[in-house]
């Protein structure tokens, strides 16, 4: 269906009003839609997250490239999503600081300013056990945007931070009052405050206007819709960081286990996709909160070999890859599988070797996972290894 | 041969050198205001362990149970194990490679300033942020009792909350993980 | 305005509707949206794209970073936008071929795919000569995206190319089928077919379901709605290549100008924003497409001195690159101008020195561009130098 | 001093090499199916130079005159040059540094086969597509004829056509822009 809106047709309005339209479906024939105000998506194209009742999941199988489109960028809240004017907005940093300050988000956009692509994850992304489960299901709280925004370190210095400072408090304006605190001296280094992803302002489930971005660092972190920063000498231990987001390990619980660990998963062919025997190209994403991926291995035999991917350039610190591999599938049954290696030297781990040190600790369960290729085409998940 | 086909290339160094060279940058922008001790009280409702910021006055556990059964049950079940949203309370020990066991106050909090932290912000779900400072130290003082770490006669105030020792706090330990080609999970 | 609409108030429903939520502006009071199926965009958020009767040009000036939220990617059509089914879709690969084929879109999504992030800009991309325009209106019309797709050379392959076929025909399915003649020995090194755009399908605006892409040429040739190539020794002369976008210089019309020139424009401060005396982050874009952005230039004085900007990494090939410099303005009148240099060493040429050589030929036109700073903080468009 | 600040880098090498090693892919996937020539046929309405594409029939410009009125006039005036949209009529050198001169097919088209292309594919921009390749000719004959490339007499087919030398062929040259530190723009 055409509708014709062309200021162009202005001069010949009368004989296109006698145009029978109706039957034309050659695209050719007719005049499409004149430029707007603003683009669209094609009608034919669905691509949903899937939501929970406190989260959201991309459709991680569906994308290409390692860009997020931000209204598919995945969601995790603790209060919903507030609505949020940018021209009241205000960012409290107190504390420690000899200098304690209020910021307008017109303040916070003129300082020096520096863009980054990385990735967020949730630590509790992940979801196994069966074999009917998709990407999206499995891995689906992970998300890379192109953010931009001002260095915590360039902010800092407006407070006078107090030198006994050690950490600080980062405090949503959602329905949670969202709080964690941040080790300061880690924060630091690649810490930023950011208003803008993807070359607009944040979008409101992503924190809008303003969050903070540790990269790397598990999600939950990067406190969304940021109103204040406090200043002190020891964290907060508040309940995000306490009775949440900590793994019992052994006999301790793991408290401040921040940094994401290097993961990889397979998104083509996946369930509930089709395989056909022949030439496949393996296709998924690979990062790490430690630095860059610097090799992902691809196994087509269940784990007992392995050969690199190639890696799409440019490969970038703390960023999702994605990797390729092109093999030719005989159609026997067999299980696919991607590895991936950090910078570190750090080895994604099958389930087993995660388990062996520590039970599902719901938080920072990366380990390498399969899709068994049935002969009649199905791909079912696999992470019993 | 696959191998060759590696073309990825590591970051030479680290994001942060972005700004190393702030040479011509002044000692400081001076945008932003100076924010006044009022507003700075009246947003800081943040409470350490230690038990600062915590405000004035006092709850016990008999209003903290009927406050409980008003605003909390619904949701946190009329024991505080029913659900259908988080277990509340329980004792048994989570180290016993029962899964089935939920955490819980009682189980896996490890500071008891968390607890009135988090209700005065968050809690009740539909309706955040509407408790008196007395109410949030009555569920506190409720929430303590119900997981047997204090009497049913204790006061809940700013000088006794934090003195609270709390069963779970022995076994937190810092992130022992560390990165690299042998690395603990 | 908050409305309730959240699976957790399912157990709450009495005392929720019993509430009185009408007075409540304060978003920690009451939760917010629950996760959805699709993000949103801020309402206090309105980008627009500034159309006419045949584009539309991006708001350069109120991005950030380096990536173009694909509905404010700028927009250049012959006959509107058409709209495609992908399942109907057919690309036809004929001509000087041995193996002449058909191929559906989901044939091409299964050959190895490359992803990469470059500009397309309209090698009409100009307007000058007064002084109350915005970065949106003088340069509008670039736009960057990471594309993912097929690389040309690994299709080609599949039809059979007559070595002596030196040229093929790239054709739309738009209502212009718009057709361009495309030179294979230059093309084939870095042209792609893509399908995607910032990690989904691409915008219907952008080509969907399957645009060329020729990286670092002007936009027209990388043909959109793409339904069919034609394999010939020798260009086809299209309209397009002869009566527009060509450039009269000297007694000579000049034909297949293809790559874009290196070119930097400042969209902060610009008009019709306001500056204030102080410290400004001057910040921009510059690109290239013969290459790599090595420096681009700052002046603060009407071009008589010059200092490098700090460009944003990663600074990739074809690509628009960030670029900012700190600058302390005393208030006085002054005039601020960026100037880009390539990896061929191309410098970017002032307006004089363009129209020295040529006439404004009404494409390719990139020169340095300034903008005026008066006292009273209003910014002015300037190319007239 | 903001030298030092200048942190780029360029990349190694390009793009193509990403495939460089392509030593196990097949000689052919294999995808895709095999064009017959109906099907090409159908679709391969592009005009060489040459004239190769040209279908059979004939225009003349009375008959091209006639239909310009009706289908085409509203758009680019009754005589091609009174617009709204581009003038199509026009003689004058383009060459004589007046920029209010317009550029038109007497004055600025290379090739006669074009016309017929373009007007085929695009044209009338309300109704592209719905003329019958004898009112193409047509319309092609009148079109030379009002530009003075043609006699009135003249009838214009697949083999006429592509004969017509146009004035404007001679000043089209390729791309002479050189990169570089001496670029010539
Ligand atoms: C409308 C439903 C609802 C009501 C009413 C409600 N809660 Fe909750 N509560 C929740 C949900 C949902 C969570 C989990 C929130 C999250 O994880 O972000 C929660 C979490 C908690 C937690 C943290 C549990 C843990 O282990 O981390 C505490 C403590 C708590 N609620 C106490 C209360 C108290 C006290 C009240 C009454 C004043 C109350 N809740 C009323 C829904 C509710
Ligand atoms: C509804 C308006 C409209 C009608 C009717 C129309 N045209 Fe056009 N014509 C245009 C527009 C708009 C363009 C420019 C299209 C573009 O640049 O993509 C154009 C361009 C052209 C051009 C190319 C001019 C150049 O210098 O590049 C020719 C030739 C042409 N038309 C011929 C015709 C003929 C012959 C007819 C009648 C059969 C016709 N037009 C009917 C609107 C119209
Ligand atoms: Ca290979
Ligand atoms: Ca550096
Ligand atoms: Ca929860
Ligand atoms: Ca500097
Ligand atoms: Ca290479
Ligand atoms: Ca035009
Ligand atoms: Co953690
Ligand atoms: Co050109």
């Amino acid at each position: 269906t055409f509708l014709i809106k062309n200021s162009l047709f202005g001069t010949v309005q009368t004989s296109l009003s006698e145009m029978d339209i109706s039957g034309i479906s050659d695209p050719t024939k007719l005049p499409g839609l004149p430029p707007g105000e603003i683009g669209s998506r094609s009608v034919y194209e669905n691509l949903k997250l899937l939501p929970l009742p406190a989260s959201s999941r991309s459709p991680i199988q569906d994308f290409h490239g390692m860009i997020t489109p931000s209204d598919l960028h995945f969601q995790r809240h603790h209060g919903g999503v507030p609505e949020i004017d940018p021209n009241q907005f205000e960012l409290l940093i107190h504390g420690m600081v000899s200098k304690p300050k209020v910021f307008k988000l017109k303040d916070l956009k003129k300082f020096p300013s520096t863009s980054r692509i990385l990735f967020l994850e949730c630590s509790g992304n992940y979801q196994g056990g069966r074999e009917d489960l998709s990407p999206q299901q499995v891995a689906g709280m992970t998300s890379q945007s192109e953010w931009t925004g001002v260095m915590l370190s360039t902010l800092f210095r407006e407070v006078g931070v107090d030198p006994k400072a050690k950490w600080f408090l980062a405090e949503g304006s959602d329905a949670a009052v969202m709080t964690r605190s941040v080790p300061l001296d880690r924060a630091i280094k690649e810490g930023m405050l950011v208003y803008a992803q993807n070359g607009e302002a944040l979008r409101p489930e992503q924190g809008y206007p303003l969050r903070l971005i540790l990269p790397g660092w598990e999600g939950n972190i990067s406190v969304k819709w940021l109103r204040r920063i406090e200043f002190s000498d020891a964290p907060f231990m508040t309940r995000e960081e306490t009775s949440k987001y900590t793994e019992p390990v052994g006999n301790k619980v793991r408290q401040f286990s921040l940094e994401m660990d290097a993961r990889s998963i397979i998104t083509y062919p996946s369930y509930p996709q089709r395989a056909e025997k022949g030439y496949i190209e393996i296709k998924g994403l690979a990062w790490s909160g430690r630095g860059a991926i610097i090799g992902v291995d691809i196994s087509t035999d269940g784990g007992k070999s392995w050969n690199p991917a190639v890696i799409q350039q440019p490969v970038l610190d703390k960023a999702h890859v994605r990797f390729r591999y092109l093999w030719k599938w005989d159609g026997r049954e067999t299980e696919i599988r991607s590895r991936a290696v950090d910078q570190t030297g750090y080895v994604q781990p099958t389930p087993k070797q995660l388990l062996a040190v520590r039970e599902n600790t719901r938080y920072h369960f990366n380990p390498v996972t399969g899709w068994i290729l049935k002969r009649d085409g199905r791909v079912l998940f696999n992470d019993d290894f | 041969d696959v191998e060759n086909n590696n073309d990825y290339r590591i970051p030479e160094d680290s994001y942060e050198t972005i700004y190393e060279d702030r040479s011509d940058w002044p000692d400081s922008f001076g945008w932003g205001r100076p924010a006044s001790q009022k507003e700075i009280d009246s947003l800081s409702i943040a409470i350490k362990p230690d038990g600062t910021g915590l405000p004035q006055g006092s709850g016990t556990v008999a209003e903290g149970r009927t406050i409980y059964a008003g605003k909390c049950a619904a949701c946190h079940g009329p024991n505080g194990v029913e659900g259908p949203e988080d277990v509340l309370i329980g004792t048994e020990s989570l180290f016993q490679q029962d899964i089935t066991i939920r955490k819980t106050i009682g189980n896996y909090w490890p500071y008891s300033t968390t607890i009135f932290d988090y209700i005065r912000r968050a809690m009740p779900f539909n309706a955040p942020g509407s408790l008196s400072d007395e109410e949030v130290y009555s569920l506190t003082a409720y929430l303590l009792f119900k997981n047997q770490i204090i009497d049913e006669g204790k006061v809940i105030g700013p000088e006794s909350l934090p003195k609270i020792e709390m069963p779970a706090k022995k076994f937190f330990v810092k992130d022992d993980r560390t990165a690299g080609s042998n690395p603990t999970y």
